[in-house]
């Protein structure tokens, strides 16, 4: 099943499964149905399960948690992760901190589905990614499918999770087909997964950027280059281990990411990886992001802008060269002998 | 009007009694240093909390601002947890991590408290969202001051609640000033309840230390709440007689004058209500409120500190 | 009312023709993938832009919301600038940057736009405090759709405004629709002329298709404005003829139904308008603007693409 | 001068120096002028140029953005930086997005000066540090003074910039005493300071974890570990080239900072020292940051929660030790001679 029918299928399962699984959000009941990832929510559930909001997000995030303190476990939908940053108030000063403010006695299990555009001109206001934003604030986890099959098993796993999720959806995945299971089934937050066994480099890829890093594998392969791949899916907790663990067998890291650099998760992981496996880098790591700049409209500059395997080969060429050079090195100093 | 009985006027002086000793007592121990947490004072508020929640369920629920011990007592949460919380200690009502502005009671319906102006407006209507999808009867309260209505959120949220005709009831506690600045400095048009009428549901101003008739306006709200037939913004006009955080007074700032103050206190909650009980019954209600604030304090201060920053299962 | 002349009224209907035929260009030749931007299409309530630019000065200036065209080319953008920057080119508006839902025009004080719904209603309010501490007589001026006045800094913006007296003029374009959701569905009491009311500031209802009646209101508000009197809400009642967001008509949807977008055609902006001007005056606005517009798609598509992600100066 | 009136210092001279600088705010005409920083700036200047808001910190920011648009470069102040977060809309989607937006045609010089707090049981929504995600976000400038001379040399220059800057300011460097120039200067933008020469170490801070890198450093002088200090002073753009030159000098690295560990500035640090002078690296870099939870009210945990000197110079031992153990394998071979 598609990608968005995966997203739909979760929300059917666990709306029919919990009668305290809401959705909420502003034009959830558009005949569009948001990319028709929640088509026949509305008939099915009823207006009061499936609330459309005036345009006032971040009173509906409030109300989120004011719901949650009562056992609703509410899904936030917005067409656009942009809008998400009118929200930040409840989401960063409020939902992130019910837990421990109130020492462990509250808890607001919702949901936060951000849809990220790209392309056809959308611009800097509607192209952001800001998954670096939330996994730097405790209280508050990240998550990013990037395969239908995780579409569902993180959207099931998130609105189980008893504290705010962000769900973050690439909408070029949407038409994307994957193998989706009918039964109901988790996709654990905070656990990475290894989509390419490789030992030579490993290529740690968040959301758009995991199909950008296979492509990018395969075209190594060819080189004689053999690079693991590994999809984060979760961005905040980050599962250090699983990476750590790829990098101590390669020695080398290349990290794309489809966001900007500074502060974000692609620096987050070199950093983890640097702390916890030093010895293991033979070579400097190096990540694959944005530019530092807005995301443009225009084709012309958009097409600069976005790196993508082609970037990523490059990158894992030459942390890999590093290795050869030594070796040569090694090499040639093992044949020498004598004083001149 | 209904008549309120004697008992009941007794019980309401009495409640108004607790709120203003305990929160003397915070003020006589304060500079002791052991409570060390910034004390947002609800002494001249009293009424307010009183009179709203008398016309409450023990099971409707309660998100009160950061002017929050008057809100927490007047709804039945425990005295001894508030003083061990504004001890820091782990017996706390919120063990430890909250203080002063973050108490919290669920049982006795304290849902959720917020140092940030305004940040419970809509936590409230989400709960008459919660109780109106559960086809309960039970009615959501939040408090906030009249600073906080120049927030978005306050429209955005009585739109929908007005909306949805959720069972909220939005009271507003306007002591005319935000922090040290009047009103007239940041309102264009300062009868706040006429926002909740071009917001299509009903607003009422209210004499805010009169807590009968506090009692008396909530208790139609909630009639109306319970009846399905939506919110109500409920401005009742009050003044706070402390500096806005912390146990001083602070006329020498110059935004305000003594004379104001004193003409609020002259017509303040417990003031306007003290023909509800005779000297004799003050002094006996008195003795037995201090017994109990000695008794939370004691309490408060030989618990223990909390001493773990990852309670189980919370990743490190 | 005052007696507007004939050759006003025919420059209004130009006007409106202007924007009506540049927008039908747009989806005459979208299909060809061209301009890879997300259009909203302004077809339907040209009177407003037109109407409220005509009462303003070029000095004066406008914060349009996403739904922009109309804005840029009523204020006196240029229309070859934004035919470039639909096309996404180096000559466009925004140097290719901003795409349909940023069009900016400084020199006609088109001074900028957002995708983000309300966001420039707080900017105009800014600018308005910019006239006042320069004692200028300028005004600034924000359109925005129903949909804006549900968020919070709506309301934020107009008590500021009220308070400070800003010469700000509030334009909201009520065509009902928030993308597919019907007002009913998210507003509690859809006159949202009655906010600006509650807000101590002058609010009025009009028919936003009856440009010559946008004009007048526009212009008593502009007075009083400039006479530091005040902003003003103008919620000017029109409707949307095409989809939300592209070139077609949307009636399959079945959020709305034809006959709805017929009846509100029936009393558009140019039908309303038609005797301001012959049949042979129409003939010749129509080739004089076809020449305006096809010199400006031949401009768009002979000028280069940008080529530099970083300008001079800009900290890679 | 105490650091609280280098800001009213450098308040007054942009002010009396430029008629378009303003004030804008919620409470700044309190007569407590927020902590002494504002004291006589409405009685000088007036409310037209002091410009006192309701409780909408939203809208003022947009007014901000919107006054730019005409020229006036105002100093939007909030008496903490959590309240920043009801801005996020305004300072993320359109004021750091005006620039690339509108092709270079818009600036918008605005300041956002941002209090951050500590102790007496503030509590987790009135103590954090967001330095972190406003420096992820392209179009926006970060700065964060720890001593009264830069406080003033780096509003200035807040001032000065034509885009929008986060002036970053920790309360408990108000009473701080510093050497102040009376004349109007600068401190630029985008460079780090070295506060203190050293060989073995680098200790990198920001904000209040300078001085505690300059206890820490003082004790290590004593156990014979040379550390030099440097403080980042602007969290966006980083100074990597300072610190850089600073880790290929003595090889090793601890960064410390006031916030959050994931996504944060002390990772960024180290990703980007590791990307560029992986070579010069002998240890695995260490980061000192909170725990990733809520500040807590309580003083018993707050005392767990902040890490300070001891933690830094610990972990400079640590990184240092590696060091040693190698000069010391290094030196025992080189004593070695015969087959035993
Ligand atoms: C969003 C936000 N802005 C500013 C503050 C700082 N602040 C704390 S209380 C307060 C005044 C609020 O006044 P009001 O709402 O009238 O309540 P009162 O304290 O008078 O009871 C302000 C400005 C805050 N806590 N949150
Ligand atoms: C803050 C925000 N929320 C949601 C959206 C998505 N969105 C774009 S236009 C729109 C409808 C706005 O309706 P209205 O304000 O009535 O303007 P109209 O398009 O009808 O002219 C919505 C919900 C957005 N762009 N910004
Ligand atoms: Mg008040
Ligand atoms: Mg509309």
């Amino acid at each position: 099943m598609k990608f968005r029918e995966a997203i739909r299928n979760a929300t059917f399962q666990a709306m029919e499964g919990d009668p305290n699984v809401i959705l909420m959000g502003v034009g959830i009941i558009d005949p569009r149905a948001v990319w028709g990832t929640l088509s026949g929510t509305l008939e099915k559930f009823g207006p009061d399960r499936v609330v459309e909001g005036p345009l006032a997000e971040d009173a509906i995030t409030g109300m989120c948690i004011g719901a949650a303190t009562l056992g609703i476990r509410s899904i936030m939908v917005h067409h656009r992760i942009d809008f998400v940053l009118l929200t930040m108030n409840q989401l960063i000063n409020h939902a992130a901190k019910w837990r421990d403010m109130f020492g462990q006695q509250q808890h607001v299990p919702i949901v936060i589905r951000a849809v990220v555009g790209r392309g056809w001109g959308n611009g800097p206001q509607h192209t952001q990614s800001h998954h670096a934003l939330y996994s730097h604030v405790p209280g508050i986890k990240t998550v990013v499918p990037t395969n239908a099959y995780d579409a569902k098993g993180l959207l099931l796993a998130a609105i189980e999770d008893d504290e705010p999720v962000v769900y973050i959806e690439h909408r070029w995945f949407h038409e994307d087909e994957g193998e989706v299971p009918e039964a109901y089934y988790l996709t654990p937050i905070g656990k990475a997964a290894v989509i390419r066994e490789g030992t030579d480099v490993s290529l740690v890829a968040v959301g758009p950027m995991v199909p950008e890093c296979q492509k990018a594998a395969q075209a190594l392969a060819e080189e004689g280059i053999s690079a693991e791949v590994i999809d984060v899916r979760t961005t905040h907790p980050l599962d250090v281990e699983t990476i750590v663990k790829s990098v101590a067998k390669t020695g080398r890291l290349v990290v794309a990411d489809s966001d900007w650099g500074p502060c974000g998760v692609a620096g987050e992981v070199i950093a983890a990886v640097t702390e916890r496996a030093f010895d293991a880098l033979k070579a400097a790591p190096v990540r694959i992001v944005w530019p530092h700049i807005c995301v443009p409209s225009s084709q012309s500059i958009e097409a600069l802008f976005y790196p993508g395997a082609a970037e990523i080969q490059a990158a894992a060429l030459k942390v890999c060269s590093q290795m050869q050079r030594r070796a040569l090195v090694e090499s040639t100093i093992k044949g020498l002998d004598g004083p001149f | 009007m209904v008549q309120a009985s004697p008992d009941f006027k007794r019980d309401l002086y009495y409640r108004m009694l607790l709120l203003r000793k305990a929160e003397e007592s915070i003020i006589a121990n304060y500079a002791q240093r052991e409570m060390r947490s910034p004390p947002h004072m609800y002494i001249g508020h009293e009424a307010v909390a009183v009179g709203v929640c008398a016309a409450l369920r023990k099971d409707d629920v309660i998100f009160p601002y950061y002017r929050s011990h008057g809100w927490y007592l007047a709804k039945g949460g425990d005295l001894k947890a508030m003083m061990a919380e504004l001890h820091g200690r782990e017996t706390g009502c919120s063990h430890g991590w909250g203080g002063s502005m973050h108490l919290i009671d669920i049982a006795a319906g304290v849902m959720g408290t917020s140092a940030i102006v305004a940040g419970t407006i809509s936590h409230a209507a989400g709960a008459a969202l919660a109780f109106k999808i559960r086809q309960q009867d039970r009615v959501a309260v939040v408090s906030f001051g009249d600073g906080a209505t120049e927030e978005g959120v306050f429209h955005e949220t009585l739109n929908f609640a007005s909306l949805r005709k959720l069972p909220v009831i939005f009271i507003c506690e306007n002591n005319q000033y935000a922090t040290n600045t009047h009103i007239r400095d940041r309102q264009a048009q300062p009868e706040i309840y006429r926002h909740a009428i071009s917001h299509g549901m009903t607003g009422v101003r209210i004499d805010g230390n009169n807590v009968l008739g506090v009692y008396e306006e909530t208790q139609k709200a909630v009639d109306r709440a319970r009846r399905g037939e939506g919110p109500t913004l409920i401005e009742a006009m009050t003044y706070r007689i402390f500096e806005h955080c912390g146990v001083f007074t602070d006329y020498d700032l110059g935004y305000r004058t003594e004379e104001e103050a004193k003409e609020w206190q002259a017509k303040g909650p417990l003031e306007q209500a003290k023909d509800f009980v005779t000297e004799a019954e003050v002094a006996q209600m008195s003795a037995d409120i201090e017994a109990q604030i000695s008794e939370a304090f004691d309490y408060a201060r030989s618990s223990p500190f909390p001493s773990v920053l990852f309670a189980q299962g919370v990743a490190q």
